[in-house]
């Protein structure tokens, strides 16, 4: 088994590394390296896959050793069960999609071997972070896919508006970071290893408050990386980078790792009990909010990107009520159908010369059909319309909510899904349908994109529509689920008779208003060009504001940081560093009064903060006595 | 005799003064010499701990002591002078205008 | 005798002390610091230091204190330290500071016992020489590296050529 | 008179032996021609400190002492001897280039920093408090003048004269301390120190703890920590580049492992009194070193801050005292002397307009046009920042699991946020770096040979001690083991 597994992380390694090395050299025939190496890592991963479905074999052992202190040992182990077979399939499928879209999408950019390197890279290192078997690997990879998308968000270094999305992502992870790190520290310190199979094993022996404050540092963590309540602000900002890094990063794969590690770690969740009320929770409420500022966002990126941020809080919800696999069920739906709105956006944009408003997009369907029409797969497919895939993941979670008994998550998710199919048809309508509202040199321009652009999204198209043949209810749950259940199981309170159908029923016809409401609204009288987007009321203020988080977050912490810092400086520094830092600069007009500042000023100073101390750490020993 | 406390509380007031020396001037050399007298009072120290305990040892430690002592002059010396050296090259006005 | 030796002895030590701390010319200090280091070395005398206290005078007053006035000398020749001080506030600070610190470890060591207990150790060159050579040869090597660096570093920092 | 000659334990010394003999080499070999360049003698000392470590290497797993107990022959010497070989033959490689090119090349300057190496060595395998005081004299006589080396520029004469004032006087703290704790149990021999302090009413003798409490400030300031830091940022900017790389490493491992000597080993008993001095220094120190190195602008002062900020996450690993933490303080020591010397590597061989790039501003672009270079110095801050798989990472990690398990969760979790504040500054660079156009005039490098050689030497050490860090742990465990069973 073990010649299935290392392939599929050894391959986009490879690829990197010579992408690294001879990038330059290779220039635009870079994908001539990228392309294939996670192609073959998806053949391979495909074979594992079959071999873990048919044969129902998992593998769990050590690659190799890497720390080894005493009683401290963490080898690199890696885990291939039906739950990262799933996950694989979707890193490395939706991967290799996303790599042939590039080759079209990112054709001319002057990064273009960079490009593929930092995509491989993160490749690999989603991959690896999916194998993990034990929390050390996870978490070091739960980083190292951190980096990659730090770096991809920054790819168009030269716009400011890009290097600084990327810094904020890389800060505002490193705080969900902070307390996933430290939950791994205290599992470890509660139960002597972070091996996976023996973390579970022994996890029902820890002390409930121990289970919860382990469990609840993960999720930060988690919240962190999938962007949930209160730490999503990166993602919308993260739109900033290439179109591709936005599916496949940001919509696809990376921040779903977050469900993931809630999935994979569930016994730990469900030993705390509240901790699993605290991920249904953040995650609805997560969903419903970013749900509402999608409804005015005007970007077609930033409406996806919080769509995603909702969509990601369905995906927590589900396995906070403990409907585990429908989850990552969400999880793998989310992923065809969110890829597939990326790239078509992605499309378009590229179509328009890059115009993301859709103030100024109509009557695209014309001109675009293909685009047009895998989009509108995926847009019927997230309103949750059947048979499309995002039906039944969505049902799932909602009547596992409802069968658990969290009838609050039922109802906020019903609203939310109500608000998801306003937005993605608001979306539709706007973009491609009714008058056309773009500029004569963006109509000019207007091309459908090329075979290269065009066939990933069929496949992703296809994906989306039948998807749901997975998730069709039967007799034992669902086929993912059975499917699933040796790793996950799915112990959900059965559905009363009749309620499963009237659910669904419920479900569709909420998806049908929503989308009515955005017919209505938009389609139906359009509504003149300048008018879109010009708030009409308070709350249209605050939902186009979102709620002003970032702001919040600029007052409470970024600014009395930096305050804190100079004061920090010029206290104990003393103009010194204008002073010596200026003085290279001109030397002699400044070194005499710099000097004199410093010679009067600092040694005295500095020996009086030493005798300070002095005084400070003998009072302190003589008290203690 | 004197006791052995009255030595050592003489040393801790030496200190001390150098201790203040060293904060209260400005003339780099006043500085060293306030750090010389430290390094004194710790001999005083030294060798008044030695009696006390009936030991040479205190008293070879201050051998060193004055070593170092010796050494870090030289040294400190060298610096000094390099730094006035240096700064005469902008500004000759600024030797003694310069306080410390 | 003793006693009224010690503390004569001491008052001129902490006044030379004062002294090198408060007079502005480095010069003045210097000559404090000459007085300061001679009263230790009487207090070694009675301490029956006596190889110590030879060494005192020719190490410090004689050899240290000869370059530390060389320094003066040649640096800042009659000029004490002039003009107003921007840091008063600051340096005052360092009083009750010291104070403090005094308090902290001279109440320590107030009194204790006169030297009744042990037998005084014999403090002449011979028994210190041989401590020097047997005991403490390791230390008594690393003076000599040490020595040496401090020789190569001073002639560095001082060499006229740039 | 009859003179009984002690028998000398030529073996405990080998390595300082090697390290003096190869001194004095170098001294003779200076006074030779040719006059102007001094490579050879750099590559006297570079073989001087090989055979160091080589003998270091022979001689591990022997406990002997020497001297009358006056040093020691255990793991922990030699665990950092073979850390200061490592660090000082970095600085000689990154000097080479470096000195030439800034117009300072003299022999002298290759004997100093042997002669500080000396130093280093005696304050690790030093078992008496007064081997102790004399290799910090020697160390820090010698990284005195190296500050001042560029006798021409007043910033470095700066930083020479302040590193010296400040350092003498803490040196007069380090040796009252010294006095007081010699007059409360009669001795400065450490293990004699220890059975005087088992003795229970010695044990709470107030002069000890005064001697304690002074020792402390004379061991912060040499490590630079809060509130003995002030030095650090002016002389870590004076000072030459190469010189301030050692600063940062070598005397500040140096003072780390006498600092472990005497915390833990006689004064263990002691141990409810001190903790809670150091863990108040340790959270001051990571906090202050954080929060002040965002405001910094110039390079070689940031690294300052973010050393000072490094030490109080070691100063941890000495709060918490088990085998765990003090194994956790030597293994960080390595990385830290690996991805700092790298950092300082590569800054050195930067300049701009003839003077060293050293402002953030310089480094604008700098993977556009020196890409290895900039590769290089971004492996180095993402190590300083602990992303895994760098060496920081593993010792970061080391050292807070140790806190926790020792119950110290207050603290691992201060340091953690203080971890996370700290990676913005270096992201900052990152930053720069990568993601900004080049602005002014050119940078340009100057890697020569050894230079090169040098830095791979610290790629190899940060990446290697990060994706096999077991040896190093088992060493280091190794090493703490004469006194921490």
């Amino acid at each position: 088994m073990v010649h299935l597994i290392w392939p599929i992380p050894a391959l986009p390694l490879a690829g990197t590394l010579i992408l690294v090395f001879f990038g330059r050299r290779l220039g635009a025939r870079a994908h001539w390296v990228a392309v294939p190496s996670v192609g073959l890592a998806f053949v391979v991963a495909l074979a594992a896959f079959l071999r873990v479905w048919r044969d129902g074999e998992t593998f769990t052992g050590p690659l190799l050793d890497w720390i080894i202190a005493g009683d401290f040992r963490a080898p690199v182990t890696v885990q291939l069960d039906q739950l990262s077979a799933v996950m694989l399939l979707v890193v490395t499928g939706v991967g290799f999609l996303i790599h042939v879209y590039s080759i079209g999408y990112m054709h001319g950019d002057p990064g273009y071997p960079r490009f593929f390197a930092y995509l491989t890279l993160f490749v690999f290192s989603m991959v690896m972070l999916v194998l993990a078997g034990n929390f050390l690997l996870l978490y070091v990879f739960w980083e190292a896919v951190g980096l990659c998308s730090y770096l991809l968000i920054g790819f168009w270094y030269t716009r400011p508006a890009a290097a600084d999305a990327g810094k904020k992502a890389f800060i505002v992870n490193r705080v969900g970071d902070f307390g996933f790190a430290l939950g791994v520290m205290l599992l470890w310190v509660s139960l002597g290893t972070l091996e996976y199979d023996e973390v579970f094993a022994q996890a029902w022996a820890l002390p409930t408050g121990t289970a919860t404050a382990i469990a609840l540092l993960l999720f930060a963590g988690a919240c962190g990386k999938s962007a949930q309540l209160p730490l999503h602000t990166w993602l919308p900002d993260a739109m900033e980078g290439p179109t591709p890094v936005s599916a496949l990063i940001h919509a696809a794969t990376m921040v779903t790792a977050g469900v993931y590690m809630v999935a994979r770690a569930h016994v730990l969740f469900e030993r705390s009990g509240v901790a699993l009320e605290v991920v249904a929770w953040v995650g609805i409420l997560t969903a419903l909010f970013a749900a509402s500022i999608g409804l005015v966002q005007n970007d077609i990126k930033r409406i996806l990107a919080y769509s995603t941020i909702s969509q990601l809080g369905y995906m927590f919800a589900g396995v906070g009520v403990g409907a585990y696999a429908a989850g990552i069920y969400h999880l793998v739906t989310h992923a065809f159908f969110k890829a597939l709105l990326f790239l078509a956006a992605g499309s378009i944009i590229h179509a328009l010369g890059g115009e993301q408003d859709i103030r100024r997009m109509g009557g695209l369907a014309r001109r675009l059909p293909v685009t047009t029409l895998t989009f509108l797969v995926a847009a019927v497919a997230i309103a949750g319309i059947p048979p499309f895939a995002g039906f039944f993941s969505k049902d799932e979670i909602l009547a596992a909510a409802w069968a658990s008994g969290h009838l609050g998550v039922y109802a906020l998710g019903l609203l939310g899904a109500a608000f998801t199919a306003f937005y993605i048809f608001r979306l539709v309508f706007l973009a491609f349908f009714g008058p056309s509202r773009l500029d004569a040199e963006a109509a000019r321009h207007l091309h459908e994109s090329p075979p290269v652009m065009t066939i990933p999204l069929g496949f992703l198209a296809v994906l989306s529509a039948i998807g749901g043949v997975w998730g069709l209810p039967g007799e034992h749950g669902t086929p993912i689920a059975r499917f699933l259940d040796p790793v996950l199981p799915h112990g959900e309170a059965a559905l009363g008779p009749g309620t499963g159908p009237l659910l669904m029923a419920v479900a569709v016809a909420t998806a049908l208003g929503g989308i009515l409401a955005a017919w209505r609204m938009y389609l139906r009288r359009p509504v003149p060009a300048e008018r879109l987007g010009v708030p009409s009321n308070r709350l249209h203020v605050l939902l186009l504001g979102k709620y002003y988080v970032d702001e919040l977050y600029d007052a409470l912490f970024v600014r009395p940081l930096v305050a804190v810092s100079e004061w920090c400086a010029r206290v104990f520094d003393l103009g010194v560093i204008d002073g010596l830092v200026n003085g290279a600069a001109d030397l002699v007009g400044r070194w005499s009064s710099v000097l004199r500042r410093v010679q009067t000023g600092l040694v005295m100073n500095y020996a009086l903060s030493m005798l300070v101390g002095a005084v400070i750490l003998l009072g302190l020993l003589v008290r203690w006595r | 005799m004197v006791p052995v406390g009255y030595y050592t509380t003489l040393s801790a007031v030496l200190f001390t003064i150098g201790v203040v020396g060293v904060l209260v001037r400005r003339n780099p050399l006043v500085i060293f010499m306030s750090i010389e007298l430290m390094l004194n009072a710790a001999n005083l120290a030294f060798v008044a701990f030695g009696r006390e305990a009936g030991q040479l040892d205190g008293q070879v430690i201050v051998f060193f002591v004055m070593t170092v002592a010796a050494a870090e002059v030289a040294v400190g010396l060298a610096i000094i002078v390099a730094i006035f050296r240096a700064r005469q090259r902008i500004n000759v006005d600024d030797l003694n205008l310069m306080r410390w | 005798m003793e006693q009224v030796t010690f503390f004569v002895t001491a008052l001129i030590a902490v006044a030379s002390a004062i002294g090198l701390v408060v007079r502005r010319n480095p010069l003045h200090g210097a000559l404090f610091l000459v007085v300061n280091l001679f009263c230790v070395a009487v207090l070694y005398l009675l301490l029956r230091a006596e190889f110590l206290a030879a060494a005192q005078v020719i190490i410090y007053a004689g050899a240290i204190m000869v370059l530390f006035l060389f320094a003066i000398m040649i640096l800042i020749p009659g000029r004490a330290e002039t003009g107003r001080d921007p840091f008063r506030r600051q340096r005052l600070a360092a009083l009750p500071l010291g104070a403090a610190f005094l308090l902290l470890v001279g109440v320590l060591m107030w009194g204790g016992p006169p030297p009744g207990g042990a037998p005084p150790p014999p403090g002449g060159a011979a028994a210190v020489g041989r401590l020097l050579f047997t005991d403490y040869l390791l230390p008594f090597e690393i003076t000599a590296v040490l020595l040496l660096a401090a020789l190569v570093g001073a002639l560095v920092l001082a060499r006229r050529r740039a | 008179m009859e003179l009984a000659f002690p028998v000398i334990g030529w073996r405990v010394i080998t390595p300082m032996l090697l390290v003096t003999g190869t001194g004095f080499a170098c001294l003779l070999l200076d006074l030779l021609p040719p006059k102007e360049r001094k490579g050879h003698v750099a590559a006297v000392g570079l073989l001087g400190l090989a055979l160091a470590g080589l003998a270091t290497g022979l001689l591990w797993g022997q406990r002997e002492t020497a001297f009358r107990e006056m040093v020691a022959l255990d793991e922990f010497a030699l665990f950092f001897n073979l850390l200061f070989c490592v660090a000082t033959g970095l600085v000689l490689l990154l000097s080479h280039g470096y000195i030439r090119r800034q117009g300072i090349e003299q022999g002298e300057y290759y004997i100093l920093v042997l002669f500080a190496a000396l130093g280093m060595m005696l304050m690790a395998a030093g078992t008496d408090l007064l081997i102790i005081f004399l290799g910090l004299e020697l160390m820090s006589l010698s990284l005195y003048v190296l500050a001042g080396f560029f006798r021409t520029r007043p910033a470095s004469n700066e930083s020479a004269m302040k590193y010296f004032l400040l350092g003498a006087f803490a040196t007069g703290f380090f040796l009252y301390g010294i006095a007081l704790i010699y007059g409360a149990t009669g001795t400065t021999s450490l293990p004699r120190l220890a059975e005087a302090l088992a003795r229970a009413e010695l044990g709470r003798d107030p002069l000890l703890f005064a001697g304690l409490g002074l020792l402390l400030v004379g061991f912060g300031f040499k490590i630079s920590s809060v509130p003995f830091h002030m030095w650090a940022p002016d002389v870590y900017e004076g000072a030459p580049t190469a010189i301030t790389a050692l600063i940062a490493t070598g005397s500040k491992a140096a003072a780390f492992a006498a600092l472990l000597r005497v915390l833990l080993g006689p004064m263990r008993g002691l141990q409810p009194d001190w903790l809670v001095l150091v863990w108040i220094l340790a959270a001051l120190t990571m906090t202050l070193g954080n929060v002040v190195a965002i405001a910094q602008s110039n390079l070689k002062r940031m690294l300052a801050y973010s050393s000072i900020a490094h030490v109080g996450y070691m100063l941890i690993g000495v709060v918490v005292g088990t085998q765990l933490g003090a194994a956790a303080v030597l293994y960080y020591l390595a990385a830290y002397t690996f991805m700092t010397a790298g950092a300082f590597g590569v800054i050195l061989l930067l300049e701009r307009r003839g003077a060293e790039a050293v402002q953030l501003g310089d480094y604008a672009g700098l993977a556009a046009r020196h890409p290895l270079l900039a590769l290089l110095l971004a492996l180095f801050l993402l190590s300083l920042i602990g992303f895994p798989p760098t060496a920081g990472f593993v010792g970061k990690f080391y050292l807070f699991s140790a806190a926790i398990e020792a119950g110290y969760v207050g603290l691992a979790i201060l340091a953690v946020l203080n971890a996370v504040i700290a990676s913005y500054y270096y992201l900052r660079l990152i930053v720069y770096m990568y993601m900004r156009e080049p602005e002014g005039e050119p940078v340009v490098a100057a890697l020569t040979p050894a230079a090169g050689l040098g830095l791979a030497v610290a790629v190899w050490g940060t990446l290697h001690l990060g994706l096999a860090p077991g040896p190093l742990i088992g060493l280091a465990q190794g090493a703490v083991g004469p006194f921490l069973p």
